[in-house]
């Protein structure tokens, strides 16, 4: 891991919203969208391919929820994970390479954008099935309620993701059995081309989910100290043993579903609305406001996270292929460790 | 082919050719509608269906939550309701929370009722891999869906074939599964103005040849015929057979063609273990024990998930050197020097 | 169809709970009752095989709902439909020939106890995939919706299968498309071994589905006029346009979950708590009290049931079994019919 | 072999062999716990945990609700987290629901992930026919999943595999899915005491033989034998080879046989298009083509959703008169008389 990468931190005992760490979530959400920025660029060169989602205008999601993990606790994600592994912490340089599909990718390369893993970060990826990580996520918060740990699984998805009958089936078994598993709705009111009221009857998704006895909220999703927040107390009520919670985060995002979306199922205005309400200006404005961020700051975060990106995408293509004789590695696993 | 200005013909691409088929089918029959993800107002997560909505409206283009098994679900009961539904399901990876519904009850209505229950429908996806989409969007398991009784499984893996399958396909008073292998989208070429519908019992032979029979379909089809392409210039004169039909299989052309050239090479994008290609090898061992000179070949997908990155991903899929090696083997080392081949890329190794 | 066969009725003029029709709801229980009570002693005698799930208990929701659908309505079954199959008229000795694996069984020997259909009562099974019939109805629905005909489909399911994915993504796309779905969910407390509070998070299950924006109501199951009243009115709702509507019918089943069940996980005083509710014998107290129900009636249905069940084994002894040279017909449809 | 009085052996049946296992296992290793629909206070639907609640308490022989997808899923997580979970589902023909969570987390998380993330998950199922429980409780899909890379696959068909394939199932550090034929459960015979862990990387050879290989799996495993036997009444003896890993498959010992032999016949219930049988017979082709001196048959189930009347649903399994009549094929005419062979028994009518 590079030195300038940060990692997530354990719950701080100092009490929430202290400004103290508001700079860093400015600086991890901006980490987060220059990465991506670069992602564009680097996709329109054909450095990256197969499909790419970005995660841009939603960084104050994964800013704020994994700011309420421990390092502990395990994340799990969907194919739209640049931010959620940045902001736990995967490296940028590793993140890169695995676009780049070298060997020296956080996945060896096998896995591209949408399959970013850290098993030592326990960041479970990365999952292109939309619904496919809930179940997961449920089976990791099982085995830590069946050992006694103590510790949160926290599962991102979408608000298409909804529909799919994985959700209702993991939102009961995680209900039913109280398992310590943090259910983040990154509610972005479009799956693909589909708007939010075209694919739920009811588009309440906080309340439909509180149907299942679970804690459940909506939060304003483009500010990152409400998700910081919210997120922190529902970890908290899931640490106390109070089972599952749900989040909805009410977000959106600024740029098409992926690098083939022609983007034409949305109002040109309604993406203009929402970002007057960029979650990283939004809390630049107030640091700014309130004095604790100046200029310079600003001008010197740009630069680090600049020259973080640059040393990324120069390892990246520094650095090997994986050998094409090892195509069939990792399909099992080695021998030896088989009985 | 180059475009030769005859009226008859025109230039146009697999995705556009689909497209066609399916605005012809909605605007000849009422019954017909198409329903699935992003179908309508995205234009289809390939563009395939762009503009249907604006023409046929919402009720007959009908974009579906993500909720795989309860739209195919729905396509079965609207069909058995008399209707000729038309359902999208974006990739054939995403299938597999659509199976349920689909074997054991689009493929089995008819004979658990004793003959009441037809289900006409028609489901649509995408397949395979090489666009560098990785292990979850890669899947090619056309052949797997082969394995079910009730079902027709189709792969048009030319432009005519994406433009005149679906009528036949539609007549068919059972389900039919589509398969369109999204390396094709972009093919394009010339289509001639009215084939007519396909014949969708038939496999097609799009090379005839003497030494040996290069069986495949879909998105390997060029593939092959560029293989044979190369062969041709190594003297060896290979014969392409489309299947077409993934089921039933027409044994007889298969038969056929092995009887002429007694050498087989099967090319199918599958994991090779329990592919399409084993059945295939399996019935020319039945039908052409006595006719086969050499041991039937499979070209295969390597089994592995399939990796992201492109040296890698292209290892693992049949490519031009391995069907052509694959070939050389089968017909022998006289006259010809067998190439070494790339590693893997017969997909053997994975064996 | 033989003559005794009592069909399912148009909804009538007269205003509903009219005494006048009550006895032939107390008909139609005694003799999917007495129906099954043969078929269990056919079971032992290995004349009927394979799987089998008893109705017993559960007569008043089959009866009651079936009344109040028309010809035109379509029905959408479990494995447990002997219940329905008769309420919707399908003849007894077709039933009970399909029981036998006859050729002049409901579905020509090929589907047996779980899989009874008839396309001419537009009775569409039979599924014995949990959950497997909800998209089905959904699609008959659907299909009416878009061809415009007012019609009612009307799925029945079981409280089990309101933790399946199938359940959730029918339930939306129904609520969502405002299709003319009647979905009634026999909640008969168990799936199989398992209490209804072992497997749902909340057991309120008409409130469940009522966050999908459903009319939802739950209803005394054992009370045949109650689960009349209930289906008529919703049916009047989905006839009227107003989209899916959700009975949850409280109903116990008086046996095992199939004949090869032990029943090992029920109280027995639980379930003799729920004979003394038990919807034949209640409603024949009800008519013997009005005065409107003598002995003699009660012997002469009996006597009357008796005979046409008899008749159904009778003939299903005689029927001939489908000649094996037809094994593979019905796989796929007459040649002749294709294109 | 009748009870001999040897304290080393005692009988049993396949189901209480089975539990046994379970109980090992939850016994041996605390990570292990046992989780599906009905495991616990059921005991099982088939009852092969019963009593298993009562020893290892709710925590760790957990019922689920009827969730495939979901329970399955989290069993796949759960392993992830370093248990070592045991699921299973009732049987093969509901785990469709499950499959997206099979093949797109189970399967690929270890190779998608660069080798990060195995998956030691046991996912046990209860498959095949032959109780005229008709077409969506027949499926015989074992095959189907040995399609899958990423997968070990296993079919005990004996109670000395039932008692001991589990253990070596859990040490794999990757998913294995144990298939056991419902028809095997009622069977008994003699249980060596301690036979240790079964060999899970190869092919048993249950009766050795000369003049044809009679390869077979699981619930056709009895019917291979009485086959065999018959054979020998007729003066050919007949190989038998237990697959007992359907994947990998052991190649070596399939070659092996069949170099001896020259003949073989695959008995697989599944239905034969697509079916394990035709892999097995591809294999063969291309491993021993020069050794065989008959074409390779293949009995299989008939291709029709099961039929639930007694007859119809004989007729359309692997029956023994079927295996005779084609072994004898396989062998020739001389100096042995063909067998007709009933309607339908050797599933051939089907292709
Ligand atoms: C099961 C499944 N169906 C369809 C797709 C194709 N697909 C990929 S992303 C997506 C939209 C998902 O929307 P949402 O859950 O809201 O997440 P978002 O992309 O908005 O972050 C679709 C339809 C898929 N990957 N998996
Ligand atoms: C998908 C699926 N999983 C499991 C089963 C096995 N099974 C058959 S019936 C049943 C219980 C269903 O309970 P419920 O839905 O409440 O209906 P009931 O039997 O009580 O009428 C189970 C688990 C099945 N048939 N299908
Ligand atoms: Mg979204
Ligand atoms: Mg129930």
């Amino acid at each position: 891991m590079s030195a300038t990468t940060p990692r997530a931190r354990k719950p701080r005992a100092r009490p929430k919203k202290q400004p103290a760490h508001v700079p860093a979530l400015l600086a991890s959400m901006l980490r987060i969208r220059r990465f991506e920025e670069r992602c564009v660029e680097l996709y329109s060169a054909a450095r990256i391919r197969g499909f790419m989602h970005l995660y841009i205008g939603e960084e104050a999601v994964a800013v704020g929820v994994v700011e309420a993990l421990t390092d502990e606790d395990a994340v799990v994600s969907t194919y739209r994970e640049h931010g959620h592994a940045l902001a736990r912490g995967v490296p940028a340089d590793a993140i890169m390479a695995e676009m780049f599909g070298k060997a020296t990718g956080c996945s060896r390369g096998r896995g591209g954008s949408m399959h970013l893993f850290d098993a030592s970060r326990r960041f479970y990826g990365g999952n292109a099935i939309v619904g496919g990580g809930l179940p997961l996520a449920a089976g990791l918060a099982l085995a830590d309620r069946i050992a006694g740990r103590n510790r949160v699984t926290c599962c991102f998805f979408g608000d298409g993701a909804f529909a799919e009958g994985e959700f209702h089936e993991t939102a009961n078994l995680a209900a039913l059995w109280g398992l310590p598993l943090l259910l983040v709705c990154e509610n972005n009111l479009y799956a693909m081309g589909t708007a939010l009221e075209r694919a739920q009857a009811q588009t309440d998704l906080a309340m439909r989910a509180a149907s299942y006895g679970m804690v459940s909220w909506a939060v304003d999703g483009m500010d990152v100290l409400a998700v910081e927040d919210a997120a922190r107390r529902a970890a908290e009520g899931v640490r106390a043993g109070s089972g599952p919670h749900f989040l909805e985060m009410r977000t959106y995002r600024f740029r098409a579903h992926s690098m083939y979306d022609p983007d034409r199922y949305r109002d040109k205005a309604e993406i203009e609305r929402w970002k007057e309400n960029d979650p990283v200006e939004r809390l630049a404005g107030r640091l700014r406001q309130s004095g604790e961020l100046t200029d310079e700051a600003l001008a010197e975060l740009e630069q680090r996270v600049a020259d973080e990106i640059d040393a990324a995408v120069h390892s990246a293509e520094q650095a090997p292929e994986e050998p094409v004789e090892d195509l069939l590695r990792y399909v099992t696993s080695p021998v030896e460790e088989a009985s | 082919m180059p475009a030769t200005g005859d009226p008859a013909e025109r230039k146009t691409t697999y995705r556009e050719a689909m497209r066609e088929a399916l605005r012809d089918a909605l605007r000849a029959d009422e019954r017909v509608f198409l329903m699935g993800e992003d179908v309508g107002r995205y234009g289809g997560c390939f563009g395939v269906s762009l503009g249907l909505l604006e023409e046929f409206g919402p009720e007959r283009v009908r974009d579906a939550p993500l909720s795989e098994s309860a739209f195919v679900g729905a396509g079965i009961g609207a069909a058995l309701a008399g209707m000729r539904p038309i359902v999208e399901i974006m990739t054939v990876n995403f299938s597999l929370l659509a199976l349920d519904q689909i074997l054991n009850n689009a493929a089995t209505l008819l004979h658990m009722s004793g003959g009441q229950l037809p289900v006409p429908i028609v489901i649509r996806m995408t397949t395979g891999a090489g666009r560098q989409l990785a292990a979850q969007h890669s899947h090619s398991l056309e052949g797997w869906y082969a394995h079910i009784p009730g079902l027709r499984v189709l792969a048009p893996a030319t432009i005519a074939d994406a433009r005149y399958m679906l009528a036949p396909a539609l007549a068919d008073p059972d389900p039919v599964l589509i398969f369109e292998h999204g390396g094709l989208y972009n093919t394009s070429g010339d289509l001639p103005a009215d084939a007519g519908p396909v014949d969708i019992d038939h496999a097609a032979i799009r090379r005839p040849g003497t030494d040996v029979s290069l069986i495949t379909y879909g998105g390997s089809l060029p593939k092959v015929l560029a293989a044979a392409d190369d062969l041709a210039r190594g003297g060896i004169s290979a014969e392409v057979v489309d299947l077409r039909t993934l089921r039933p299989l027409d044994d007889a052309t298969l038969a056929g063609s092995v009887a002429r050239t007694h050498r087989a090479v099967v090319v199918d994008e599958g994991w090779r273990t329990g592919s399409l290609a084993a059945e295939i090898s399996a019935r020319l061992t039945e039908n052409n024990f006595y006719d086969l000179d050499a041991p039937v070949e499979r070209v295969c997908s390597a089994e592995v998930p399939m990796p992201y990155a492109r040296r890698l991903e292209e290892a693992a899929l049949p490519q031009v050197a391995g069907i052509v090696a694959a070939a050389r083997r089968a017909v022998g080392p006289e006259p010809f020097t067998v190439g070494a081949g790339a590693p893997y890329q017969d997909g053997k190794a994975a064996g």
